[in-house]
């Protein structure tokens, strides 16, 4: 064999040194299914501080969005067994308390950054139905006029800046939109989602470092449902309190029932004035994805009864009609009312997704360039 | 003969060779437990273990360092990228490390790691996930990269990578994993460097890898009833490529379409229509031809998509441009 | 008119845009406190303030990602990247995010940053550190790409990368940093995608940009001596680069040579001599000649790299095989 | 203005909102100059323990060795003004005892890997003055032929894995080769060097997570000489205790007095027992370099009197020194002799690396592959 082709270790693999054999990676979990649930305690009678500090007409806005994201998904589904969306769909059933939670903490002047992830962070920011469902099909009346697609969806107007797949990369864009607030002196934060699996990724470490060390208005929101595809918290981190994380950063960090949209409502809250006075907050938010990974993934890395339990006992727009009902906010019969309306509209959407035309053939060379001296080519 | 999957029988080589060779290991993202987003591991796991079949976190750059530092060693790793969009972090571990190790150490050490992955436009997935990049690893001194078309090739190129003491970047085709062909169950291997010719013909060469092989082999078929005879070059291996093979071919049919799937500017298909003209200056009746994806991001939507992409009839047209011929 | 160095140039361009536009803000490692790592941003922090001018940690992505960001929402970030060796480490930034961004949108968002820094072989710096990547950026739509050779095009051509509302990649030369050359103290901007005629000749045409500019017209002195007319067309923008002024010359000249200082596999010099090849294929009396560093990472030792790098003897004996004369 | 260039945004730059200006990376420190010193307790009587462990020759050796690096990074500047070296050289004029403390806690079996300042670390691995002055000389007799240089110095019979020039890459492969030590089932470590300022590169975070998640026997040293080039450690990082930032990956963390070699010995000793357990170390190791972070930097962050404060107090070989006299393990003139030694062995090496040839011109091409089917080109 050739010179310097370390040569000296070729024939060391077999041999035994006496230490017994250990695997990198552990398998699959035996902890319960509930290992990562949230165990902290929320404040009590929050509900009723926020139903002072909002008022009932705005707690039911929250009922009717996260009503709304739900349809939507179940529609967009169902869409993607009809083949009539393609490519990778993520979908938001069981995690829309966070969406619904963050989004109604935040105002008109603040920004979001978000991943593939993100058809619930759209809706919950205001987008509509048909636009986002729209873009899903690759229709010209699309958000980006079905030329982004399900994991990249933006408005521009709404400060909604996408709609990035690339795991982890969306906080360095996020933390240089805080810093644009900041720069621009402007009274806003921005909020960026990452899941429990993006936590990993160097850059996230580059630009949570930089945000304390800066001052960024930044609120980074670890969507935490336990899985990054088939993997499991525990399985790719040295530390299963994600709050630990930033301790090298000297961040606020706190966990937060992800399932609870009023405890979801208040952290992001308290996190957006803390921001404001130059202080970002990393916010490990225990969730649930009910479906798989993506359209395709059968998710037989986990448990029928761990997902059930999951419907059963903390299902965060159940817990929240309970509530309402419990506070004679609405009535049953209100709620139903709702109900009905956003899976009318979300079917609508569907509907008027499929009759609009494709994207003119035009669009191909489009919005490459702003301007650019010659043809594309 | 059996005919298996293009997944399957890199799964075959993957279980082969590390078989053969304990230094072997796979490392990446969800190959283990999950099989694989491709699910070409499947079954890896089981048969060989945690210690030789490793998850990892989402750290693209992070695992293939552990990757080059392992094979700096000698250890022999087989590095998955879930897909070669998310290599791009990984690029620096591969660009200024794992090329460049041989050479600042005058020799003494050597990096023989395989990093392979999913490359290409995978159907609606949008301008992040679909790309060609194989010319990031086609630029750099130091790096070997080949792309296998079919599943024949798949397994007997990949076994020749993994066997390879230098740093191989091994491109696999997303949408051919379910492809099947012909793969002989006795072991075999495709030496690194050597072209193929998918179809012999006298009229036009096209020379293609990848994905484009299938698409160039349709446009023969459609230009077959036109009377134009098309001869396919598979180069497989793209850097080194197979100069001789080209020589070979264009010298019979003095006309040339170089295919690729990827973008025009400063890629692998410009460098071999570049080389193509200055080598055989004198034996090309014409321009040299060339396809390739429209100098644009991926659309996502299903009608913008295919024609951002190469044709068989795209390319057929461009043979008969080759030809002088209009349809 | 008064000679000013290129880093000079460069800090004027700086300074007068950030006056101009409130905007437009300096980031990246030693640029504010160190005055710049190759002093390119003298002064500017006592300036403009550490509001504008801005220290980062060692975090390529991070702080280029940061500048993306940035830019999403409209303002005008110049990331310094010390050296494009470490740009590779924020390729990802670069090529899937701000590439992508307006495609992606649909037109809602623009990316107007200008990633700028050193590129090329700075002398003696070993193989990590001398290396010549614009490839890696002229094969990705959504990009520009300029690299300008003197002075008085740094300034100018700078000025018009930051008002650019795309994503510019603004590739300096290392060792040009303390040439000197004639700016004028009047504005001016040098518009994206105009080549410029360095040296004007009827024999053989030379194309190439940044550094080579100088060892091409070193070569055109060669060989002016032997009865070569050579003349220089020097890109100065390369994605995207100007076809017309490069056929102008060719249909005068007939011969052409395309210099580069970097690797020839998949390279700007690869797809610039095959746009030649095939677009003028009637017009050229001699296969397309090129000149480019071997295809080697770069040797420390320096009797070695010279022999690795174009030179201008190397340069000028190309351009008497494209005139079919020996010296 | 072209559409979708963000108009809505492009004047707000000039309004300000009522929040006053704050910059964002902080100026050059007020701090007083040794707000990074080791502040914490050496164990009492630790030399003492560390004699009785390696007796006297290997402590007299220790203090060849630091004589040995300061000597030939001296004879190294010398030969860089004379124009005798290019490029980049980075010395290591102060940090010593850092390098001959961990190898001295090292075996063979062990391995190293390290960054573009690693002279030192070369030295004190066993390398010989020649064979790296002349790699920094660009010779034939150098340790790579003269092709890799002064950043990238190897020695693969030793376990000496370069010499890297990216910050922070390093890192990465100092966790793959201590994934195959594991993998190998070798009783052996892997000690990687890191700068202060390489500790925010995210591929940093992302390798320390694995190593401690798979148990890697990895030693990450920080060689803490409190700036990266101009930039002070409190400048770039949130915050200014290191061992902050590896909390998030459960990892054993350190600070250790650099400028005593018998700490930085026993730091060592002790991570190398932990690393074989599978528990890897993150030792921030304070030390200060006298010179500029190359031949070319003047300097100015800093003032002359920090420097020279750190000259008079904290010396490494003079604090050896006065250890060994003080407790009789030699005599001055013995101490001398070993001084004058390493001079006479420094300037040879000088000497040698002139008169060693180039590098032969054949060698521009070979070692690229070990088998190429082609010509290069
Ligand atoms: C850099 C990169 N690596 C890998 C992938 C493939 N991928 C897409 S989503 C995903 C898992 C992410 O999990 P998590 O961060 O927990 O977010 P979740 O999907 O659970 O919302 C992976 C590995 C990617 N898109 N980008
Ligand atoms: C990725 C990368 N970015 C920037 C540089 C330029 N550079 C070389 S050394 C250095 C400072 C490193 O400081 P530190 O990590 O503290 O190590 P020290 O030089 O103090 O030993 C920088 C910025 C580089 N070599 N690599
Ligand atoms: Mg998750
Ligand atoms: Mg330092």
């Amino acid at each position: 064999m050739a010179k310097g082709t370390n040569s000296k270790n070729l024939d060391q693999v077999e041999e035994n040194n006496g230490r017994e054999e250990t695997p990198f990676t552990p398998g699959r979990h035996e902890l319960p299914y509930d290992h990562l649930l949230f165990k902290g305690k929320t404040e009590k009678g929050l509900e009723k501080k926020v139903l002072k500090e909002l008022g009932a007409e705005k707690i039911l806005k929250m009922f009717e969005d996260m009503v709304r994201l739900r349809r939507f998904e179940e529609q967009a589904g169902r869409a993607y067994q009809m083949r009539k969306i393609k490519g990778f769909c993520h979908l938001y059933i069981g995690q829309e308390a966070v969406a619904v939670g963050t989004m109604a903490a935040l105002t008109e002047a603040d920004s979001v950054v978000s991943h593939y992830r993100e058809h619930g962070h759209a809706l919950a920011r205001g987008m509509t139905s048909n636009e986002v469902m729209a873009e899903l099909f690759g229709k010209r009346d699309g958000c980006a006029k079905g030329k982004g697609g399900s994991m990249h969806i933006f408005d521009a107007e709404r400060n909604f800046y996408g709609g990035w797949g690339i795991v982890g990369g969306q906080i360095a864009l996020g933390a240089g939109v805080a810093f644009a607030h900041k720069y621009r002196k402007e009274d806003a934060v921005c909020v960026c989602y990452l899941g429990d699996g993006a936590i990993h990724q160097g850059i996230v470490h580059e630009s949570l470092n930089m945000a304390a060390l800066w001052g960024l208005p930044l609120i980074t929101i670890i969507e935490n449902n336990r899985y990054a595809m088939g993997t499991s918290v525990e399985r790719i981190s040295a530390v299963t309190d994600l709050t630990q994380k930033v301790v090298g950063y000297d961040m606020y960090a706190e966990t937060v029932d992800g399932q609870d949209v009023f405890a979801v409502y208040s952290a992001v809250k308290a996190a957006a004035e803390r921001a404001k006075e130059g202080k970002p907050s990393f916010l490990d938010i225990r969730t649930y994805r009910y479906r798989g990974h993506s359209m395709t993934d059968p998710a037989d890395y986990r448990s029928k009864e761990e997902v059930e339990q999951e419907q059963d006992l903390r299902d965060p727009i159940v817990r929240l009609r309970n509530w309402i009902l419990n506070n004679k906010i609405a009535t049953q019969e209100e709620l139903n009312a709702i109900d009905d309306a956003m899976d009318a509209e979300c079917k609508a959407s569907v509907v008027f997704a499929d009759q609009s035309p494709m994207p003119d053939v035009s669009e191909l060379t489009t919005d490459v360039y702003v301007e650019w001296p010659f043809d594309i080519e | 003969m059996r005919e298996i999957a293009y997944r399957d029988a890199l799964n075959e080589a993957l279980a082969e060779e590390m078989e053969r060779d304990e230094r072997v290991f796979l490392i990446g993202e969800e190959v283990a437990e999950y099989n694989g987003a491709y699910k070409v591991s499947r079954g890896l796991l089981d048969r060989f273990g945690a210690r030789r079949v490793i998850d990892t976190p989402i750290v693209e750059a992070g695992f293939a360092g552990i990757g080059v530092g392992a094979a700096m060693t000698g250890l022999r790793p087989v590095v998955e990228m879930m897909t070669f969009n998310f290599a791009i972090l990984a690029l620096d571990m591969i660009v200024n490390h794992a090329a460049k190790m041989r050479y600042m150490s005058g020799g003494q050490l050597s990096c023989p790691i395989v990093v392979r992955g999913a490359g290409g436009a995978g159907g609606s997935l949008g301008a992040q996930h679909s790309q060609s990049l194989e010319a990031q690893y086609a630029h750099i001194p130091g790096l070997k990269v080949m792309m296998p078309a079919t599943p024949y090739d798949a397994k007997g190129m990949l076994k020749a990578a993994i066997r390879d003491p230098d740093p191989v970047i091994f491109i696999e085709s997303e949408v051919l994993y379910g492809f099947k062909g012909e793969v002989p169950e006795e072991e075999y291997i495709i030496e690194l460097g050597q072209g193929d010719i998918k179809r012999s013909g006298a009229d036009c060469t096209i020379v293609t890898w990848s994905r484009m092989v299938h698409f160039s082999l349709e446009a023969a078929e459609i230009l077959a009833k036109e009377g134009i005879d098309v001869e396919v070059v598979d180069l497989r291996t793209i850097r080194p490529f197979d100069k001789d093979m080209i020589r070979e071919s264009v010298k019979k049919t003095n006309r040339v379409v170089v295919v690729e799937e990827g973008w025009p500017m400063a890629s692998v298909g410009s460098a071999i229509s570049d080389f193509i003209s200055r080598d055989l200056f004198d034996w090309l009746d014409a321009p040299v031809g060339r396809v390739h994806q429209r100098d644009v991001p991926m659309p996502y939507a299903y009608n913008l998509e295919p024609l951002s992409l190469p044709s068989a009839e795209g390319i057929a047209e461009a043979v008969r441009a080759a030809c002088y011929r209009n349809k």
